[in-house]
């Protein structure tokens, strides 16, 4: 075993990722040197991943506050009032760097670990989500990371048992090293019956639940110790392996234990486990916390007080218990088949004391190990302006009937069938709207309320405005909701960025930030909880800024919320919001001209809004059951999905004026819906339209059965259908690039 | 109809059989422990629930067609009482010896969620009596292991004997070809015991129930049901 | 004591893992493949030196959970 | 030819599977049952003679496919 006292070399703090001057504060704040294990547990708190220390300055900015908020960022999940009692728990987090590793095991236990914050405040799970990005489809690795991931977020979200209900894919070079895999879990709760990690009471038993502690993850600083270890046999992975079936039975465990009303506080092992949860249970309620780890259930024979501290195994929750519940809680726990067992105290030391085997292992302040956490304010520099590409600059190279079918056959505007039939979207019968539209929509209960949900961004315009594309994911987030009816209420956001420490990426974080925070205040969209995933870069090179946004929305009943597809033929098709024909940083002009470039489309906070607020309306008045936005492919690519969703075809009979029409059909301007409707309201709706200041205009009718554009051959549904469906099943088949 | 849902460790399904059967019968269903040795008294319908019991490790439904519960449901069985087994209740029937057969990985090897369109193979039973043979119903399938494979005598003799309870096939009613999700032999979706007492079939008609989430025609097997259990009471 | 139990799918049953497995060999270019069959196998920690009992105790093991005897055969080593 | 390949998880990674089965038998009342991982045997036949060169093809088809080697180790047994 390693033993406690090892000497502290500068080599040995720097693989523990501690800088020279945090290795100084830390000894100044404890006045000695510190032990082995102390310095394990400093390592897991002062990394990014916990204390946040290059971007909580920036997070602070962030709106977080708006009547219907219970908890903002701060707790485990994100909590927001849905009415009736009932309250949402939401958040997301990324599991990339664990999943370019391994991708079936990155993924599961991604998913794993955001269900577990969700049901540790007392929800019940009732939605996934993720965002996945991939590199080049031609890179080596691409294919298999693909299968890995969706297999894996399949594999844990279906065994568990809550459906998978939407989510993003997407494929560029820039993630070729670095794969991103964010996960976001929904659940619902008793809104007078969410629990927290504040611990209180002096002397209450601190319980351990869940499956037993291994080696799993103890990263970088394993290969260290390992010069320590002379029995050292083969290398230990640091791969952690989801199990959720364990995790299954630790929901039903710990929503049966809160019934009883014995949790006094709550806390699930996720990043360094036994330490992160311990130290945040204690320091958030003023108060010491003992631990003997000689009762930790461990996996393994001769684990140290180092590893035991720093273990990632899955599946695993730390309780303050009510001391007069203990029989009836380790019986639930009993039954369920999991281990139940007190391993330490609240005390009134302030102190955080770690034991094994009779000694002390660590004796630390505890609330300084978060609180007195560094803190960088790290030189940033705003990205270079990009020109703004005017639409009559840009020739087009193919007719707009081809372009279309490109586009819409590419891997990124290409059918995702594929990915969420893997996923069981179905279960738990609530599953109003399933993938494949606009947001996710799920029944709350019985109805007649409803979640809707979504998660989006949009790298490519992040990358070339970051101020832009931060309002830019917001806007779609909520345009999203919008377009089923829904009333957007709160956002979880995943802030997946570069190296921090390289100037231009934090510039990049900072103005994703700042554009973050401007439309979550113009919108009433306030963050509730978020994760930050920094240094995803391989040899000098950055991932695209992706600050990935999860949308929470409440549709007042399921029954009335609209739906992609066409409902009849012959229905008039109304465009809301001004159509500029903005072709800067749209897939058009990627994908058919091969330009990745311009200023990307800028986003008018009040005009979204407008827009918004009025397609809204209109829905809830049941005037509209067919809506969608136009995001990625502009107006062209919404009315091809339309079509495709209903088996209806469509006529643009007259496109925005003005533009080059390759422009208005593929131009990617923002706050603009498709709506359909019954012909003899579209004067009426157009009417009020003008009366609001919201732009509308009448451009064409559905029926047929096929998508006709100005000037061009109709294409039948079905040709649109097997363009979109075919790319990524071919390509996992190895028969696309 | 008094209705007994299984829970075992890992099954996920059960709410959702749980509110069918609310729904058809008007009365919420027991839910028994797996570790229990007895069903409730009076018990009519037994129902395994779609989920991964023990996580599906080892086999689908291995372990838990071995637990304290299924002596009872197999005694249950064995007096002509009915069971109902759906997703994994059809993969823990296979594996406790109710059903003949077994239920391998799926021949694309993944794991699928969808509609699917099923056909009707025989009407005249407690379970599918609203609905009439060759009819076409829509439901949900969300499987990785729903290939049914058995010897040849045994399919023989399921088809001999009108076992076969649906097929799978397409929107148009044809069974067979790209129609077939998971590459069951003979499309098979479900089948019956000899006594045509028991139904082990991996679909989902207990997430279609509902027009607002996918559609009704799940409920037909539930209403079969009701009205087997109204007629035999009356 | 340690013990391996290793299950096998009989001859005749459809094993349609190992034929997927056996594809992606080919077309992974791996020389010579020509049939795969997928099977399982557990390592096990036994208390106690008899290995007769041993022996027994995992036979009954398998026929009553680690193999699903319609279509699978299992073998019983007993190690050091 | 007939080669069999085993692949096992590495000692340290967790085996949710091994723990379920051993849970299943110990409440089965099979005696003595300290532990169980599960693994995976691949039974391939080979076209060729070449014992050497069907090693070298089904290690570079372990490294390639049939072992995960972040979490498992394989080995190759050639046969008769
Ligand atoms: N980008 C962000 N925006 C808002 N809140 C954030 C963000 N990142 C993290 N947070 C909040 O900070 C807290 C700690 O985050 P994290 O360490 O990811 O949580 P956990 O320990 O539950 O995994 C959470 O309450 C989370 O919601
Ligand atoms: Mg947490």
């Amino acid at each position: 075993m390693i033993p406690n006292t090892i000497a502290i070399t500068p080599q040995l703090v720097a693989e523990h990722g501690l800088k020279p001057d945090e290795y100084k504060r830390i000894l100044e704040l404890i006045g000695r040197e510190p032990t082995f294990t102390e310095l394990g547990i400093f390592s897991a708190m002062w990394n990014e991943h916990c204390s946040y220390k290059s971007s909580r300055l920036h997070l602070k900015t962030l709106p977080t506050k708006a009547p219907w908020v219970i908890q903002g960022p701060g707790e485990n999940a994100g909590v927001i009032d849905i009415g009736e009692g009932l309250a949402c728990v939401f958040k997301m987090e990324s599991h990339n760097h664990p999943s370019y590793i391994e991708p079936y095991q990155g993924a599961t236990t991604g998913v794993g670990g955001i269900l577990r914050d969700v049901f540790t405040m007392g929800a019940r799970p009732v939605a996934c989500l993720n965002a996945l990005r991939f590199g080049d489809p031609s890179h080596p690795r691409t294919r298999h990371l693909v299968s890995g991931v969706v297999a894996g977020i399949g594999g844990y979200g279906n065994s568990f048992g809550v459906p998978t209900v939407g989510g993003q894919m997407g494929f560029h070079t820039r993630y070729d090293g670095n794969i991103l895999v964010n996960a976001m879990a929904v659940g619902i709760a008793k809104a007078d019956e969410i629990f927290y990690a504040k611990a209180t009471g002096v002397g209450n038993p601190i319980v351990y639940l869940g499956s037993k502690t291994g080696r799993d993850g103890i990263h970088g600083a394993t290969m260290a110790s390992a010069e320590f270890d002379d029995k050292s046999e083969e290398k230990r992975p640091t791969v952690q392996v989801g199990d959720p079936f364990a995790e299954k039975l630790l929901l039903e465990a710990c929503l049966e234990l809160m019934q009883t009303g014995s949790v006094i506080a709550i806390q699930d092992m996720g990043a360094a486990g036994l330490t992160c949860s311990a130290v945040e249970m204690g320091a958030k309620g003023d108060l010491g916390i003992e631990l003997d780890l000689d009762k930790v259930p461990c996996r393994e024979a001769g684990m140290s007080a180092y590893e035991m501290m720093l273990s990632e195994s899955q599946e695993r929750m730390l309780m303050v218990l009510d001391p007069a519940k203990e029989k009836q809680a380790e019986a639930i726990f009993v039954k369920w088949g999991l281990d139940f067992a007190v391993i330490g105290k609240t005390t009134d030391t302030l102190r955080f004391v770690v034991k094994h085997h009779g000694e002390v292992m660590a004796d630390l302040p505890i609330k300084e190990l978060g609180d007195e956490a560094p803190l960088y304010d790290r030189p940033h520099v705003a990205s270079a302006p990009q020109p703004t590409i005017a639409p009559e600059s840009v020739a087009a190279p193919l007719s707009n009937e081809k372009a279309l079918l490109k586009l819409i056959g590419a891997p990124e505007l290409c059918s995702k069938r594929w990915v969420w039939e893997q996923y069981d979207h179905l279960i738990l019968g609530n599953t109003v709207q399933a993938p494949g539209g606009d947001a996710a929509v799920v029944r709350v209960l019985d109805g007649p309320k409803g979640l809707a949900l979504t998660s989006d961004v949009t790298p490519r315009y992040c990358e070339a405005d970051p101020v832009e594309g931060g309002k830019q994911a917001v806007a779609e987030a909520w345009r999203n909701i919008t377009a089923v009816g829904g009333q957007p209420l709160a956002i979880t956001d995943n802030l997946n960025f570069g190296n921090p420490e390289r100037p231009d990426a934090m510039g990049q974080f900072v103005g994703c930030i700042r554009g973050i925070g401007a439309a979550c205040t113009a919108l009433d969209f306030p963050v509730v909880s978020g994760n930050v995933s920094l240094y995803n870069e391989t040899n000098g090179r950055g991932i695209l800024p992706t600050p990935t946004i999860g949308g929470v929305g409440l549709v007042d009943d399921v029954a009335e919320c609209a739906g992609v597809g066409f409902g009849a033929e012959g229905e008039a098709l109304l465009l809301i919001g001004d159509t500029a024909g903005w072709l800067g940083q749209s897939v058009y002009l990627r994908d058919i001209c091969g330009r990745e470039e311009g200023a990307p489309p800028p986003v008018d906070l009040a005009v979204e809004r407008r827009n918004g607020d009025f397609v809204r309306g209109l829905i809830r008045s049941g005037r509209v059951r067919t809506a969608h936005d136009c995001s990625d492919g502009g107006l062209a690519v919404a009315l091809a999905e339309m079509a495709m969703a209903s088996g209806i075809g469509a006529t643009l009979e007259t496109p925005p004026p003005g533009l080059p029409l390759h422009a208005a059909l593929f131009g990617e301007d923002q706050a603009r819906y498709v709506l359909a409707v019954t012909p003899a309201r579209a004067d009426a709706i157009l009417a009020e339209a003008r009366a609001a200041g919201v732009p509308a205009l009448r451009i064409g009718r559905s029926g047929g059965d096929a998508l006709t554009l100005p000037g061009e051959r109709p294409i039948s549904v079905t040709a649109l259908r097997s363009a979109h469906e075919a790319w990524l099943p071919d390509y996992m088949a190895g028969k696309a690039a | 109809m008094k209705a007994a849902v299984v829970i075992f460790p890992g099954s996920n399904r059960e709410r959702d059989a749980g509110r069918a059967l609310r729904d058809a019968s008007g009365h919420e269903p027991h839910y028994v422990w797996h570790a229990d040795h007895e069903l409730p008294r009076g018990t009519d319908l037994v129902v395994l629930p779609g989920g991964f019991s023990y996580g599906d490790y080892l086999r689908c439904g291995a372990i838990a067609g071995r637990a304290n519960i299924m002596d009872a449901v197999r005694a249950h069985a064995a007096r002509g009482g009915l069971v109902l087994g759906v997703c994994n209740g059809f993969q823990i029937l296979v594996e406790s010896g109710l059903l003949p057969g077994v239920l391998m990985r799926n021949a694309q090897l993944r794991f699928v969620c969808k509609m699917q369109h099923l056909k009707v193979d025989r009407a005249d039973t407690p379970f599918a009596s609203a609905y009439h043979v060759g009819q076409v119903i829509k439901v949900a399938i969300a499987h990785g292991e729903g290939n049914y494979v058995a010897d040849e005598d045994t399919i023989d003799r399921l088809e001999h004997e009108g076992r076969v309870a649906f097929r799978y096939c397409d929107a148009d009613g044809h069974v067979g070809g790209s129609a077939n999700p998971n590459g069951s032999l003979h499309d098979i979706a479900g089948i019956y015991s000899a006594g045509f007492n028991v139904l082990g079939m991996m679909p989902h008609p207990e997430n279609l129930i509902d027009p607002l989430v996918g559609g009704t025609d799940g409920r037909g097997l539930f209403a079969s049901l009701v009205d087997h259990f109204a007629a035999t009471a009356a | 004591m340690k013990a391996r139990v290793t299950v096998t799918l009989k001859t005749g049953v459809l094993d349609p893992q190992g034929k997927a497995i056996e594809g992606a060999l080919k077309s992974l270019g791996i020389e010579g493949v020509e049939s795969v069959r997928q099977g399982k196998v557990f390592d096990i920690e036994l208390a106690g030196a008899d290995r007769a009992r041993a022996e027994d105790a995992l036979k009954a093991a398998c026929e009553k959970l680690l193999a699903n005897t319609v279509i699978e055969n299992f073998r019983v080593e007993i190690g050091g």
